[in-house]
Parts: structure tokens; C-alpha cells; sequence
């Protein structure tokens, strides 16, 4: 299995949720981060003082997947996260050799399930 | 007249409480956008107010009170507040007071009418349409009804503002909206609120100040002011009760239905606090509350981004208050009857007035801003928008 | 009597002071809970303001009011406010002004009584029980104290509400959560507050509102308001000074516990504060700091879910301070000597009133909850508990 | 003289006015430190009202307001407030409610004074400070402009504070802010604001209490209350519209640069608000709030951490403020004129009275500043300091 | 060594960090996330407009282990956050090839101690 | 490529960022978190109830590196965050097979560029 970690736009969210759902991925974990890429920064200004914030906020989507469906999964971020501008995020996959669930201890071997075994 | 200490002593308090509902209005509407536009949909209201201060004292209450000329608009005479005493004139209180209790419903209604233009108006052009707007709207419809304008002639009534407050904001964002139109991705995705506490606030502020707004109208501490307070309550909080049953019957009672519902209570028994009595009131909320879910149902099915439902609230509201007025206005309360005690030419002088006055400041509103927004723009550019107007406009953010 | 304009004006605004009281507590309330139940914390005190401004005009003014009925109830003579009229009656001020001005403590007490009703109650329930609490147990109480009622007829002192609104919430409270009973997972896991700030800003516009409801209540502009005025604010810094140290011994001065100490201060001055001195305040404030200190952390001991403390501090702050005004009055003020110039018959005069009080709230308040529980409970189901009553209840939540 | 019931009715509003102005400095002063140092902020404020409040009845009103000694200071005749009454003394309102008014003055200066504290400050030493500080700072500043001291005999003319509040409070700071240091990190990483928003209340609060402070005390309700109204609200947006567009030209126009200008005017004004023009007050306006805001651009240069500048927007805007007085005192205002129409004592005078008052709160702050840190330490460890004092102080954080 | 993730309700939170202390797991971190398993969604209103927020509040607790003490540190984290409702949260296993010390730039082999050693 | 996640004193964000952009890296995500190493717990006080609050506020932030460029991104991290006292944090470093700019889909085989290639 493997660990997607999206970093996307937060008005993106919704399309990426939904297109992560019709491919049969419920599961997610959503939360809210900053981020920079290629984008320029921008000065902030304190009463005087300057600062300079180059980070915009940006949510963060991991979704633990299956191997044969590592593909479908990214592709269906990018899909719902594109729009074509500079800060429309990154995707990083990691190896996630075990999965637990809490309610149950049991070993999860592969998540979610493929939508044809339901 | 010579100076009642009482009546000065209300009127003072009553002028600090509705200048506390502009930053009231800020926070209302604050709490609804996305936190990236937090500080500049607070800043759009905190500076209209500081802007009209100074026009009014300038310039805009000469405008608005000044001798009439033709009906239409007050003369000059009073610019810089020139021959403006401290002595009591015609009423028991200093006439500086009167220009002080004025003044902050001159603000208050530009901040009103920020709603069309949250989370994108350019703040340059913000500045520049404000002030013309309350040069070229408020300032003649508050000499029609209050100045010695034709619509006071005529005998229309509006108690506190409801036509020329509540009316020329909500139309007059409607207006707006036209010109400047939806923001990036309206329609497409959700926009959260970012703050519903912070709206809370705000309407318990403008809750608070607006007693000050009606029954400061009086312009006296007496029998008409303490009626106006009870009925402001009472259709505020039967406008509340109202929205919030409203909205429970499609789904869930949500707390912005209950205040957007006060809201609508308080605008519609604007234009009536002196006249109407307080059962009458509770009618008054009751369809300002239903009357105005209704109307921002209809808005967002249609597809308007006027984001914060100063048309459905403010304007709709105001509307069903002229009317109200004329309907109810009792002689239990006041020297006037409406409709219901027989008095059709009040009934029809008030929605002469509101029509009149909807219609002024929907078209006045529309050019003004299309020229504004021929002449420098009026919205960020897109990629502004993205990043957020606390930034773009402001350089600053919310806090960590 | 004529009506003064000086009294009059003072009482507009003592009403508007005492309205912000009731999302004063909202805030307070709500910044203690947990974020997926803080709207919904909020939202109880503003429909408990809504609720109670109808019931109030309708039936509550007359019930508490109206013409005696055996020492303890009014009439329904003033039933929709039927013959309060706008001219200067038995006092200085319009009767419909002291219509208003009673209705905001009606209001606020129901929302002080949302305390035990915290992150669990059903908001339906709440509606019920709400309408039913304030005509069965404040309203009788209100007459009992000052619509002509036994207790007045004993002089029983209760300047502002000491009796009728603190304990009166207070001991209901207790009742409350005998019916309720616990939150999931109460002392078991740390329920950590949302917002502290809030809580603090809530306090702040009870400080402030405070004034009116004490100063407000001598119902005129006078020597006695002055007083009142003093000795509140004097109250309440002793009794945030004093469970600042307090609390300072056992650990850390908290923020919280300097403003759980002023609204004890600010509940134990109520009824004295138009029969004490300012050294008397001092005294009177300090005792309420300790007291409902000690209180809270009795029962935090004993594991009663009283979730926001209104047994220990309106209840016992309240109880205190009718004792207090029975030892502390003083002719110096006004024209009611206590224990301490040796008036005997006063304090236990207050001390029968307290505890008919006590008992009356506490029996019929757990009379009026059981039965409501029994027809359609008051509780949220446990899931509901766990996903918020923000998101269960109002489908909506704070923010982002 | 015969009590007033109107300017009694005023006196009491005015009173609670001022009394919300010190919570309204805790938010806005909060809001811009960060976030675990923000109940810490807010408390001080807190604390200072309630400890000034215990310390004013007990002495400080006496050692201001009491038959004076020498010019100094006034004698111990009124400890305790012994034999002050209620019924109308000199003023038409009761001379216990003019304790009351004081009483918030002295508590918001204390208040004003936490800014050099932020983010460091030890609480036992702020509370052992604050009492000192208030005794002898602020009751002889009060005494000598108010209470019958040799500024007030000399003729110097101080309408609402400026001199006793602001001079006191911003130059206090500077001394304040020599004793204790910066705080660690400052001028090498930058300090984010943790709540703007909650800085905006604070200010929207202040602007509102600021009425209560600058026309209550024409201890009035009466046409010089008025015009001190209406010139407070007009040098408010004055200098709110001047620091935005001085911001603007070096930057972005921040919202903090907004209501730091806001500020700025109405401390400026509130010296002047009895005795100057509308037109004046723009002036007056104008210069402060591109006076404070070169101050603040200049300390931050200069490397000093007066953490929330008060030094700039209070001490040298009471300065200006005080000065300005001399210039603009208008007789179509008040019996006063000033340097524009031809009184050079005038102008000596509100410079000298301006003066001593700089150097003696300087110099005496310093030395209390000293003493106090010398014997308890008047700072919080590196450490707790790195914590965040909400937690170490308080042992509470903001929320969740 | 790994880097356990779980996802947890945020009010088990303290018996999570009770389990793991007792484990002698003392280094955490701790964050706000939001996510979804298993259950339903639920519908938000927002003045007239709906939205499907089908996402709730969780805990994200990281702790980097040792790998002998992998299985030690899975089970006190699902003994201390097991309600045995949907919702009790996953536990993510990640490989963790190296670890540093900042205050001394040292690299840390194991992590963290063996409660017998240390 | 490896995915460096470090936790960092919140007031040395800033040096760590400078630290990094010296060193070419210009994206990174970063969240605020809250955890506990080697320091000891804080006794928080609730109206009477104590509650023990041993975690303090943390900066997490997250750099994906290339291979070749992983011991400049750790160095680069430590020497901006370091203050020498207990609390100045730790990194991880987790395998990161796979990463995918959004905005155009493609896979990036090595991030950041290294700063002599551009
Ligand atoms: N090298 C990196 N390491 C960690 N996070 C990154 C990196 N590059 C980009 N990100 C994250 O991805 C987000 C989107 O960046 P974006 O500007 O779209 O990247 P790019 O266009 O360079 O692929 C950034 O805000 C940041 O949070
Ligand atoms: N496939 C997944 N990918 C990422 N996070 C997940 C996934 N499944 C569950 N989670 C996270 O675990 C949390 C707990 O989910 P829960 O409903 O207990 O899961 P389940 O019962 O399916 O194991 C979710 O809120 C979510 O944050
Ligand atoms: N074993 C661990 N697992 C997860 N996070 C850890 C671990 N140890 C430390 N941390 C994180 O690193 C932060 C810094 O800890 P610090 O006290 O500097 O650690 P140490 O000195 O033990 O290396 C902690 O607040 C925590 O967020």
C-alpha cells in the first residue's frame, strides 16, 4: 500500500473529494497546512514592519490506497485539483507497509477496497 | 426651545449606540466570508464610517438638512457645519447633537451596503464610490423624508430610516451587484463561513445599538421612545423566531437564520417604531422574517452574488416596513392612522415613498458605480482575489 | 406622576445595557465549552432573549405584574400589553418603558439557566421548557418580589434581582442536571474551553451591562442609582480580586477564575445595591469570591455536570447576597437599617424570601424538566453528543 | 446645586462607557501579541480595572479629589470615600457618581500602561507595580489637573485626560520599557499578530467608550457635552484616515494602521473636545495621526520594544493633544481662547502643564519601574517567556 | 525504524498519551485534522444553501518507534483510543530510514528508548 | 527522493526557511502542531480542575529532497532551528518513491532542482 499526500488548493477540496469518491475512495484525511512552490511572495505589512509571507494555505489530502490503484487515486487529485496555474500543489507518495484499524485492530492488507469487490 | 437635560442626555447615548452598529455590520458580515477577506470585510465598514464622518461634517449634513431647494436637496448653507450651535434650537437638544445623531446613520448605511462587494472590491475604489454614493443617494434621500424634501411634504412616513437607510442600501446593492458581479467560483464551490461566533457578535451589537437608532428617533426621552424600544424588541425577536422556525421546516434551524432573522425584524419596524403598537409589531417581524428568507432563497436560486443579503434583508425588509407603516400606524401610539384605522392616503404617501426612493437609489447606485468602475475598477484582479483581499488589499492576515 | 425626561432617558438605556447582557452570557458560556457545541451555546441564550421578548409582552409583563392574586401571582388584566400606556404612570417614566425594561431580566435569567443545559439539550426541549420555565417559576417569582407579591408585602429586599433572576437560576440549575444528568465522558476525559477570550468578552459586556441592571432598577436617575453604580463595580473587583487569589493559592490566578469571581461579586451586590455602602461592597464582593469559589470546587468534588458553574455562582452568589443585603443594609443609603444597625426583622425577612426562593425554583424547575424529559426528552442522543450540537442541532459550525 | 436628573442619566451612561474602554484596551492590545501570550494581555487589563477600582474608593480618590495640599496632592479627608454623598454636591449629580466617573479614568490608565509589559511581565509585580503606580502617579497627575492642584490654578487646560491619562500612560511606557527590556527574539524574528479581528473589536469598543470619556466629562448633558462629542468622533476619522493614507504611501493601508490612527485622534482630541471647533478637529486629527505614526515607524527603527506603542499614540498624541489645545481653544466653543485667537498664556500654560506632566510621569515611573524590579523582578524567566505567559501565568490557554 | 501515524478522536487524545507513556513512549506529535472513514456524511445549512460536510474533527498522533517496539506502540494507541464504534480512527505505518536530533544534529538509531534500557 | 519532515520551535520558522532558500530549496509545506520531547509536562488550571498540558506548539515542515541533496536539507534545517536547549526538534526522513506536480500531471524525478542545474 501506499500513503497519497496531496497538497491542493483549499477551494479545490470539494472537486477533489468528489472525484477521489466516484473512484470508489471514501477514506481521507483532510487538514489544513501552508505551503510554497513556484509562487512569488507577497510582503505583509505589521504597523510599520514588514514581513514577507510567501506561504498561502493550502489543505493537505492523504488517502492510503491499495498499490493497483495508486494510479487511479493520483490521477483523480489531479483531476479535481487542476487548474492549470502556478500553486495548484504537489502529490507525494510514500510506501505504507501496514494499516491498522483502531476499532478493530485488524491488519488492514489493502484500502480501500477496489470498487468491482465493493 | 430651551435645552432639556434628559432629552440631551438620551440623544448622546442614543448617537454612541448606532455608531457602535457600524463596527457591528462589519462583524455581521465578517463572520460569513472566507477567512482570507476577514479584515478587509470588517475594514470596508470601520472605513466608511470614518469616511462619512468627515463628508457629513463637511458637506453632507448641509446636504441633507440644509434649507430645501425644489424638494430635492438641502441647500449649502450649512457646510463645515457653519451657523451649527451649541444652544438648543428648534428642538430641546444642541443642534451639533442632531448633526451627530444624523451622522451615524449616514455611515452605517454605506457599511450596509459593503455586502455586494465582499471578498472583491478594490479598496482605492471602494473609497471613491462611497463617497459619491453618500453625497449623491444618502444625502437626498435623507432630505426627502427627515430634511424638508418633498416626500416629507407629502407626509410619508419613515420613523428611523427605513427608506432611506434600509431601502437605498438593499437596492442599492442590488445595483452594485450588477456592475461588479460574482466572485471567482460563486455557484461553483461552497464558501464556508469563517467565523459564525464573530457574526453572532455582530448582530447582538446591532441589536444593542439599534434601539438607539429607533427609539433615539424620538428625539426626546419620552412616551414615543419607550414604544419605539418595545416594538424594535419585539419585531426583532419575532423576526428571529421566525426565519429560525422558517429554516427548521426545510432543514436545520441554523443560528445565522436566527439573527439574519432579527435583522429583518429590526429593519421592518424601522420606518414604524413610532407609530405602530407592540402586537402590531409582532406581525411586523413575523413576515420581515419569512419575507426575507424568502427573498434570499430566491437570490441564491437565481444566481445572484449579492454575498451577504443586504437586498433580501436591508432592502426587502425596508420595503415591507414602508408598507407596514402604512398599514398599522395607529393614533393609540401617534397622531397618525394607517390603513387599518381607514387612512388610505397614508397607506398610499408611504408607498409612494418607497417606490420612489427604491427606484432612486437603484438607478443613481448603477451609474455611479459603473462609472467608478469604467473610471479605475472596482474589483481586485483575479489572482488578488485568490490570495485573498486581507492580504492583496492590506497586507495583513487574520493571525495565527 | 409627570413624566421626568432624566429618569426616563436613564431607563432606555438601562434596558439596552441589560439586553446585551443575555448574549453577554452567550459569550461567556460559550467561549467554556467545547468548539462542536460553541454556536449552539451562543444560540440558547439568543433564543432564550427571543423566546422570552414574546412570551413577556403576551403573558409574562401581566402575570408578573398585574393586579395580585393571593400574594402570588398577577392578573392577566395586562395580557398583550393591553392598557401599558406611553404616559408617565405611578413613576416618572412611560409603563411601557418599565415593561421593557423588566423583560430584559426575564430574558436574561432563562439564558443564565441554559448552564446545565450545556452541549446536551435538545433545542426543541429547550424551546418548551423555556416557555414554561419563565411563566411557572419567573414570573411568579418576579410578582413575588416586586409586582406586589407576598415577599414584597413581608419587605423582603431584593433591590435588582438577587432572588427573582440569580437564585432563582441558580437552584433551577441544580434541578436541571438531576433531570439531565451528565455529558458523555464527563470525569472522565478534559474538556478543554474553546475560547478563552471569549468567555472574556462575554464577561466584559456583563460588567458593563450590569450597571443598568443594577443602577437601572433604582428607576430613576438619582442619588440611589449612583450608589447602586458604585458599589456594583466595587462588588465585582473584590470578588475578581479575591477568587484571583484564591485560586492563586491552589494554583494558577486563572483567567477564568478573575471573571467567575466578578460575576459573583456582580450577582451577590444585586439585591444590596441600593441599601449598601461602598466599605459594605467590599466585604459583600470578597465573601461572593470565596464562597462560590469553594462552591464550584465542592461540586466539581462531588461530580455534579452543573457544566457552567450557575449553581455555584448565581445560585450561591445570590443567596449570599440576600443574606448580605438583610446584614449590610443601611440607612446611610436608603431608608432600610439591616442586622448590623440592628434590624432583625429585615434580615429574616430576606432569609424567608431567599429560601422560599430556593425551594420554589428548585421543586418546580425539576417538576417542569422531568416532565418535559418524560414527553420528548431533553437530551440529544449520544451520537448527536458526539458529533456537536453545532453540526446535530443548527447544522452549522464555527467556522474555519 | 439641585441634582439634574438628565445629567445625572448621562453621568451614569458615561460612567459605564469609559468602564467598557478598559476590556476594549485588553482586546485591542491582545490581538496583537501572539497567541500564547493573548489571555495574558487581555488580563492585565482586567486586572488593572478591578485593582484600581479596589484602590480608588479605598485612597486614590481622596489623594486626587481631596482638599488639596500644597498644589500636590489632595489630603486623606475622603478615605474610604467618607463623607462623600449622595445627594448633588457642587455638580448637579451626585457627588458619588463623580467617584464613579473618576474612578474609570484611573483604571484605564493603568490599563493603557501594559503595553511596554506584553509577552513579559511577571503578574505579582504587575499587580505590586500597578498599585504604586496609580497612588503616586496618577492621583497627584489627576489631582493637579482636576483636583484643585497648581496646573488647574495655573489655568492649563486639560478637557478630558489627555495630560492625566494619555501623558501619563505613554510616557510612563517609554520609562517602563528601559527597566524591563525587549522581549527575547525582538528585531531578530518577526512577531505575527495573533488576532486582528479581536484588535478591531478592542478599537470599535474604545472609539464608542471614548464618548463617555471625552463629552461625559463636560459633566453635562448639555451643548459643550455635544460638541464634545461630535469633534471626538470627527478627529477620530481624522487620524484614522491620515495613518491609512500615510500607510498606504509607504505600503499597504493596514487595517492596525487604521484604528491606530483612530486612536491617535482621539487621544489627541480629548484634551481639546470642550474647547475647539469641528473644523479644528480635523486639524487636530490630521497631525496626530501622522505624528503617531512617524513616532511608531521612528521607535521601531530606533529599536525599542514599547511592545504595543503606546508611547507613540498616547504619549505623544496626548502631547500634541495638549499643545493643540493651546492653539485651537475656540470662545465660540468655550470661554477659552487659544494661540490662533491671540492668547499666548494660554498656550505657555498647556505647554507647562504638558511638560511637568512628561517629566514627572517619566521620572517617577522609572523610579517605581526600578525599585520594583530591583526587589521581586518585574520579569518573567527566559523560559516562561519561551511558554508563553497565558501558561505560565495563568496556567490556561486560548482554546482549541 | 517507523513513524506510526494514527488518526484518532480528538477526546481519546489523553487516553492515547496515557497508553504510550505507560509504554514508555514519551516523544509525540500532535495535530488537528479532519477526516473520514467509514461514516456518513452529514449535511451542513448555510442560510438557505446546503453543504455536505461528511468530514469530522480527529487527532493525528505521530510517534517515531523503533522497530522491535513497532508492534508495542500500535497496540497501546489502539487500546487507548477504542471505543469499538465507526469512527475510532487507522493507525499508518511509514518507514523511517532516519531520524536527527536537532538541538545536536545527532543522528538517532532507535527511537525511542526500550523502557528496560532507558 | 526522501520527504524531510521536521518539527521546529514556531520562532525558528523563519531562520529555517532562510536557512533552506540559501541552500535552493523553495518549497516546502508547513503546518502547526504541537508536541513533546524530552521536556517536561505543564500543570494547566480549568476553574478548579487541573489538566496536565505536556505538549507545546510546533512548526512541522515538510521538504521533498532529492536523493543527492538530502544531508544539505538536513543541515540546512538544524542550523536554523538549533538554539541548543531541550525543545529545538527533530527530523524525520521517509522514502519518497513517487511525487507529481498537479498543475501538469508530470512525475518529478528529483526535487529541487540542486542549485549549480538551476
Ligand atoms: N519541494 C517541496 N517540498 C514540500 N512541499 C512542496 C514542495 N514543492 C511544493 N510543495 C507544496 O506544494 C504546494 C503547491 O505548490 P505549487 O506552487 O503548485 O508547486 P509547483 O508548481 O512547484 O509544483 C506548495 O504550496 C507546497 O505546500
Ligand atoms: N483510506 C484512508 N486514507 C486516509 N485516511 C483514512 C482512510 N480511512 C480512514 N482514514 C482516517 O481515519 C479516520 C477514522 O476513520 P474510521 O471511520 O474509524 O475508519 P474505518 O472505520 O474505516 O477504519 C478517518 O476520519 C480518516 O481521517
Ligand atoms: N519519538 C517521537 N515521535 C514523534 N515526534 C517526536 C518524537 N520525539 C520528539 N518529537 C517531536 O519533536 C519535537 C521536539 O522535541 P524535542 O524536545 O526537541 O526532542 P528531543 O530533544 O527529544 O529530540 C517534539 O515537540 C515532538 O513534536
Amino acid at each position: 500500500m501506499h500513503l497519497v499526500t496531496a497538497i491542493i488548493r483549499p477551494e479545490r477540496l470539494d472537486f477533489v473529494k468528489k472525484a477521489l469518491e466516484d473512484q470508489g475512495f471514501a477514506g481521507m484525511t483532510i487538514s489544513e497546512v501552508r505551503g510554497r512552490g513556484e509562487q512569488k511572495g507577497i510582503a505583509l505589512q505589521y504597523r510599520g514592519g514588514t514581513m514577507l509571507v510567501d506561504v498561502l494555505p493550502k489543505c493537505r489530502v492523504e488517502v492510503a490506497v491499495g498499490d493497483h490503484r495508486l494510479d487511479d487515486a493520483i490521477e483523480a487529485i489531479c483531476g479535481g485539483a487542476r487548474t492549470g496555474k502556478a500553486g495548484d500543489g504537489r502529490i507525494f507518495v510514500t510506501p505504507l507497509p501496514r494499516m491498522v484499524r483502531v476499532r478493530t485492530g485488524e491488519e488492514l492488507a489493502d484500502a480501500p477496497p477496489t470498487p468491482d469487490k465493493g | 426651545m430651551v435645552l432639556d437635560t434628559g432629552t440631551t442626555a438620551w440623544l448622546l447615548v442614543a448617537t454612541a449606540l448606532v455608531m457602535l452598529m457600524t463596527p457591528g455590520v462589519g462583524f455581521f458580515y465578517g463572520g460569513m466570508v472566507r477567512r482570507k477577506n476577514l479584515i478587509s470585510m470588517i475594514s470596508l465598514s470601520f472605513i466608511a464610517f470614518a469616511l462619512v464622518s468627515i463628508q457629513w461634517v463637511l458637506a453632507g449634513y448641509s446636504l441633507a438638512f440644509g434649507p430645501d431647494t425644489g424638494g430635492f436637496i438641502g441647500g449649502l448653507d450649512f457646510l463645515g457645519l457653519a451657523g451649527v450651535g451649541l444652544d438648543a434650537g428648534e428642538g430641546a437638544y444642541p443642534p451639533l447633537l442632531f448633526v451627530a445623531f444624523q451622522l451615524t446613520f449616514a455611515a452605517v448605511t454605506l457599511a450596509i451596503l459593503t455586502s455586494p462587494m465582499a471578498e472583491r472590491v478594490k479598496l482605492s475604489s471602494f473609497l471613491v464610490f462611497g463617497l459619491i454614493w453618500t453625497t449623491l443617494v444618502y444625502d437626498p434621500l435623507a432630505h426627502w423624508a427627515w430634511g424638508g424634501g418633498w416626500a416629507m411634504t407629502l407626509g410619508a412616513l419613515d420613523f428611523a430610516g427605513g427608506t432611506v437607510v434600509h431601502i437605498s442600501a438593499g437596492f442599492g446593492a442590488l445595483a452594485v451587484v450588477l456592475v461588479l458581479g460574482k466572485r471567482v467560483g460563486f455557484g461553483q464551490h461552497a464558501f464556508e463561513p469563517t467565523n459564525i461566533p464573530l457574526t453572532l457578535l455582530g448582530a447582538a451589537l446591532l441589536w444593542f445599538g439599534w434601539f438607539g437608532f429607533n427609539a433615539g428617533s424620538a428625539l426626546a426621552a419620552d412616551g414615543i421612545a419607550a414604544n419605539a424600544f418595545l416594538v424594535t424588541n419585539t419585531s426583532a425577536a419575532a423576526g428571529a423566531l421566525a426565519w429560525l422556525m422558517g429554516s427548521w421546516f426545510r432543514g436545520k434551524p441554523s443560528s445565522l437564520g436566527f439573527v439574519s432573522g432579527a435583522i429583518a425584524g429590526l429593519v421592518a419596524i424601522t420606518p414604524a417604531a413610532g407609530f405602530v403598537t407592540v402586537p402590531a409589531s409582532i406581525a411586523i417581524g413575523v413576515v420581515a422574517g419569512l419575507l426575507c428568507y424568502g427573498c434570499m432563497l430566491w437570490r441564491l436560486r437565481a444566481g445572484f452574488d449579492e454575498t451577504l443579503d443586504c437586498w433580501a434583508i436591508h432592502g426587502m425588509g425596508g420595503l415591507w416596513g414602508a408598507i407596514a407603516t402604512g398599514i398599522f400606524a395607529s393614533t393609540a401610539v401617534n397622531q397618525y392612522p394607517g390603513l387599518l384605522e381607514g387612512s388610505t392616503t397614508q397607506f398610499l404617501s408611504n408607498l409612494l415613498g418607497a417606490g420612489a426612493a427604491v427606484a432612486y437609489a437603484f438607478v443613481m447606485t448603477f451609474v455611479i458605480a459603473l462609472v467608478v468602475n469604467r473610471v479605475m475598477g472596482m474589483r481586485v484582479t483575479e489572482e488578488e482575489e485568490y490570495v485573498g483581499l486581507d492580504i492583496a488589499q492590506h497586507g495583513e492576515r487574520v493571525g495565527t
